[in-house]
């Protein structure tokens, strides 16, 4: 069956109006993982913009049509480990998966992430990463990418400033966990999406599987909302956000291009980057040759 | 003055769960009401690709009898399914001009 | 006859989990709970225990796995002490707003600074507003016995709260003494089986667990909540009859009375230090001075009226307290003894006492000053401070 | 047993001094009285001086206090009593049970010591168990110096913890020991 059908077959776990920013290609990721995980699913949305925008649920009514549940922004790993461990015990087979943002994900969450990832909790932990904590506004967190305006790493009346800090590379961090699985995913490349959620289905029953999901932030970055998708394929294109899995401590890289975007086509896409001088998006183009470099020798191993 | 007995039966009738739980159905958002613009789709120029359907963040387009078909009970007329489409079959329109 | 052991009181901890054979235990150590994880590693090893263990990275951890499992339908159980408690106060405070009856053994130890690894249950009383029920204990029988009481006062449906069984650091917890050890078939009886009916993460039956909710329902759960506290009151008194009935060992439920039938004057305590009070009292008796002894047992919920009662007839009482109120100049123990007292419209001198902090010993010779004192105070007097000579 | 007894045993860490503690307890619960050991709370390392207390008593013991007032005191290795007081709140009348290889007269004890227990545990443990492990050896001598509780509990409990040669240690610690009664 091709994508699409596949797809159009499937139920939509999420309630169809919930209240996410016009054009969220979070939204979209969120409804398409959770169309392949399916109604046997128990899912968990810490505090976050999925949470603030409904899918939990409002004072009596739920927010998705599979239980679904806020867990606190430090600890969605050690809760979905607590389930697992139950569903476990009683011989039932369940997806337990949390759907978190980069703030409960690398920042407040990463001590029971790793700690979870280091016990093997059979678990399916999804990261939206929109490099920052968006449902407060826009602040740093350390997913931020170099140079980035936000509210809390402000630009100079002169122009100059941004985050000084790079962007934790935490695909990485989770794949020297040697979970069970890791991959990057780009709500541009669906179908590379939708296969890397059923890997991730299959490899739960081993470990830990970890899915670093790219989500350009249409609010806090300044992107026009008909935009979402291209930006987000910009970001794989330009290597800035490279799509990669990593199986059984093997690293692949699913999306590779002969002459990849210069990373400006990108930059200069996205407002939280328009006081960026020649010098800097120089700087950011060596960085992600840099890393790009590193991949690329780990895939070769 | 409130009275308490009264206030703590109103109280005790609103919900039957004593822990915070929704199980009264699905809380649903009427976000059809948020679009300014309107997606329009051209089913003689639409090519049946789907790339429409697979981007629609709300999942307002569904396939039926092998045509895409734009629901607009929850579409917040954001425009990706016309930037993205391949075939300019799609146009956003002005709610108000339609 | 039963079957006994000579054990301290950590051991005592982990055999009562290990009777009860909880399905999920997830547990990190620290001073001086450390050795109850020890013993579960150990008794899980040996195939003792058949509780799926999560070995957490963190105390965070610990409650949050346990939040999740009873979340999906798990009998829990865990432990920790001071610091411990303080870095899983988030998720503490949320399994009681959730309805989990989540058992937990809390080492109590004094809370820093300055650094100290020793016992006072500071830590325990700090979070007594956090909508756990909080039982505290006198010697490692109580330990054990209180730890299977705790999942029948919690899962009980009038009640359905998580439970803190407290024992002080080093004076129980490394405390070697003979503690009677039930079967296992009997205390599986006495418990009966977990069935949550009111919140659970299935997907045979979706639910959201803990939706953004309004002002006006949150007021409902909080008073549906404080209801189900005064609801334990009964329920706690009810299980120790029920205990007492099946093993033989009583403890007064809610408050345990020691000479109290003709007291004039008395003296209030909780814990471990509970054991020399009644050494001073019986000391005062023979020298012909009418005190008696209530020994608090539960903290959360408070046992008002039966202290009212207890407290009917005496002409003025003490509180030792082993911890203090910042902002109050006494102890905790003492302020709720005080404001239960208000109801009952019975005003009568008395004197709060702080001592023992940090693992400081409590003595038999201070209980007798601190006896002779209550029987001295004819208005309310200053917090006195019982220091080493 | 005439009501309650209160020990302090003196030790190091590394030499099982709340294990023999604790083997007093189990002991005495076992000869159907009643018993209770607190170590003293610290962090044990190897080396450094260590204290446990333990009470037996005929009736149930409520207090659980360290022991200040001791009816007997035992201490398990000879150096201790150059680093603590070991003497110190020692009721008139009471026990010191003391491992050292000196004669009584060469020692400096405390007037309110009545009954001295003597014995060279380093050197009988050296040669029973090839370490200067002392706790087994001296908890036979406190048996011979006190009779509080049974040297067959003492030795089964010591058996099932360490084996065979540390019951031995026992006996030895009780047939060894030289019981002064002082003026």
């Amino acid at each position: 069956m091709n994508i699409i059908d596949k797809l159009n077959s499937k139920e939509d776990m999420i309630s169809p109006g919930i209240s996410a920013c016009i054009g969220c290609n979070v939204e979209l990721t969120l409804r398409t993982c959770m169309k392949v995980l399916g109604p046997n699913t128990i899912l968990a949305i810490p505090p976050g913009c999925m949470g603030g925008v409904g899918v939990v649920g409002w004072d009596m009514m739920s927010g998705a049509n599979c239980p679904v549940f806020f867990p606190l922004l430090d600890n969605p790993a050690s809760m979905l480990a607590g389930i697992k461990l139950y569903y476990e015990r009683i011989g039932r087979k369940v997806n337990v998966v949390a759907f978190a943002g980069d703030g409960a994900t690398v920042d407040a969450g990463f001590q029971c992430l790793s700690g979870a990832a280091e016990r093997g909790d059979k678990i399916i932990y999804i990261c939206y990463d929109n490099e920052g904590y968006m449902n407060t506004g826009y602040q740093r967190s350390s997913a931020t990418s170099k140079y980035s305006w936000t509210s809390t790493t402000p630009v100079s009346t002169e122009g100059r400033g941004g985050k000084k800090e790079h962007k934790k590379d935490f695909p990485m961090i989770m794949a020297m966990h040697d979970i069970a699985y890791m991959a990057t995913c780009s709500p541009a490349f669906i179908q590379d999406m939708v296969r890397k959620i059923e890997k991730a289905m299959e490899k739960q029953e081993k470990g830990l599987a970890y899915i670093h999901v790219f989500n350009p932030c249409l609010t806090g970055w300044g992107i026009k909302a008909e935009e979402s998708i291209e930006v987000s394929r910009l970001s794989v294109e330009t290597n800035f956000f490279p799509l990669y899995e990593v199986i059984d401590g093997q690293f692949k890289i699913n999306k590779e291009y002969k002459n990849p975007k210069p990373v400006k086509d990108y930059l200069t896409k996205i407002k939280k980057y328009s006081h960026l001088n020649e010098e800097e998006i120089e700087e950011i183009q060596e960085i992600v040759d840099e890393k790009w470099d590193r991949l690329k020798k780990l895939a070769s191993l | 003055m409130i009275n308490v007995e009264e206030r703590v039966a109103l109280m005790e009738f609103k919900s039957k769960y004593i822990a915070p739980v929704g199980a009264d159905g699905v809380y649903v958002i009427n976000t059809g009401d948020w679009r300014t613009v309107r997606p329009v789709l051209d089913q003689d120029k639409c090519i049946k690709c789907g790339i429409c359907f697979m981007y629609c963040p709300v999942n307002s387009i569904v396939k039926e009898d092998g045509k895409f078909i734009i629901k607009y009970d929850y579409c917040k007329g954001c425009g990706i399914c016309a930037h993205e489409c391949k075939s300019d079959a799609i146009i956003m329109i002005q709610e108000a001009e339609k | 006859m039963q079957e006994f052991d000579v054990i301290n009181g950590n051991k005592a901890a982990a055999i009562a989990a290990a009777l009860v054979n909880p399905d999920v235990i997830a547990a990190y150590p620290i001073t001086p709970q450390t050795p109850v994880v020890e013993y579960l590693t150990q008794f899980a090893a040996d195939g003792v225990l058949k509780s799926s263990m999560s070995e957490v990275e963190s105390e965070l951890s610990a409650m949050s796995v346990l939040t999740g499992a009873s979340l999906a339908g798990a009998r829990t159980f865990t432990a920790t002490s001071s610091q411990g408690l303080s870095l899983m106060y988030e998720p503490y405070f949320r399994a009681s707003t959730l309805r989990l009856p989540i058992v937990m053994a809390i080492v109590n130890r004094e809370m820093i600074s300055p650094q100290t690894v020793w016992g006072g249950p500071q830590d325990s009383i700090s979070v007594r507003d956090a909508g756990w029920l909080q039982i505290y204990v006198e010697d490692n029988q109580e330990i054990l016995d209180m730890i299977i009481q705790a999942y029948k006062i919690a899962e009980n449906k009038d009640v359905l709260l998580p439970i803190n069984i407290c024992y002080d650091g080093f004076y129980l917890s490394h405390m070697t003494e003979k503690v009677f050890i039930p079967e296992q078939e009997k205390v599986a009886k006495f418990i009966g089986k977990y069935n949550p009916e009111h919140i659970i993460l299935d997907p045979k039956r979706p639910m959201a667990v803990d939706p953004l909710t309004n002002g006006d329902l949150l007021m409902e759960y909080r008073y549906k909540h404080l209801k189900s506290q005064q609801n334990a009151l009964k329920v706690i008194d009810e299980t120790d009859s029920e205990f007492e009935y099946l093993f033989g060992r009583s403890y007064g439920g809610l408050i345990e009375e020691y000479r109290m039938e003709d007291a004039e004057i008395a003296i209030l305590v909780m814990g471990s230090l509970t054991g020399a009070a009644k050494e001073a009292v019986d000391i005062k008796r023979k020298k012909g001075v009418k005190i008696g002894l209530i020994k608090v047992r539960a903290l959360r919920p408070f046992p008002k009226e039966r202290i009212i009662k207890a407290l009917g007839k005496i002409r003025a009482f003490g509180v030792v307290d082993r911890n203090v109120s910042f902002g109050w100049n006494t102890g905790v123990v003492y302020q709720e003894v005080k404001s239960a007292l208000y109801e009952s419209g019975k005003i009568v001198p008395s004197v709060p006492f702080v001592g023992g902090l940090g693992g400081e010993d409590i003595t038999v010779k201070m209980m007798i000053e601190s006896i002779d004192k209550i029987n001295s105070i004819e208005k309310n007097h200053n917090t006195v401070w019982l220091t080493r000579e | 047993m005439d009501g309650l007894k209160e020990i302090r045993l003196h030790g190091r860490g590394g030499l099982g001094t709340v294990k023999a503690a604790e083997t007093l307890v189990y002991a005495a619960v076992m000869d159907g009285i009643y018993g209770n050991s607190i170590p003293f709370f610290g962090f044990e390392r190897q080396g450094a001086p260590v204290t446990s207390f333990v009470r037996i008593s005929d009736k149930p013991i409520r207090p659980k206090n360290r022991v200040y007032n001791p009816h007997a005191i035992v201490v398990l290795e000879p150096t201790i009593m150059n680093a603590v007081n070991v003497f110190e709140g020692v009721e008139e009348g009471s026990t010191l049970v003391l491992n050292t290889a000196l004669k009584p007269d060469k020692i400096d004890i405390d007037p309110k010591i009545k009954t001295l227990a003597i014995i060279d545990a380093n050197k009988i443990a050296l040669e029973l168990l090839g370490r200067p492990i002392t706790n087994t050896v001296m908890l036979g001598a406190f048996v011979k110096a006190t009779g509080w509780v049974s040297l067959k509990n003492v030795a089964e409990k010591v058996e099932e913890l360490w084996g065979a040669k540390n019951r031995e240690a026992v006996m030895k610690g009780f047939e060894e020991a030289v019981i002064y009664h002082l003026k």
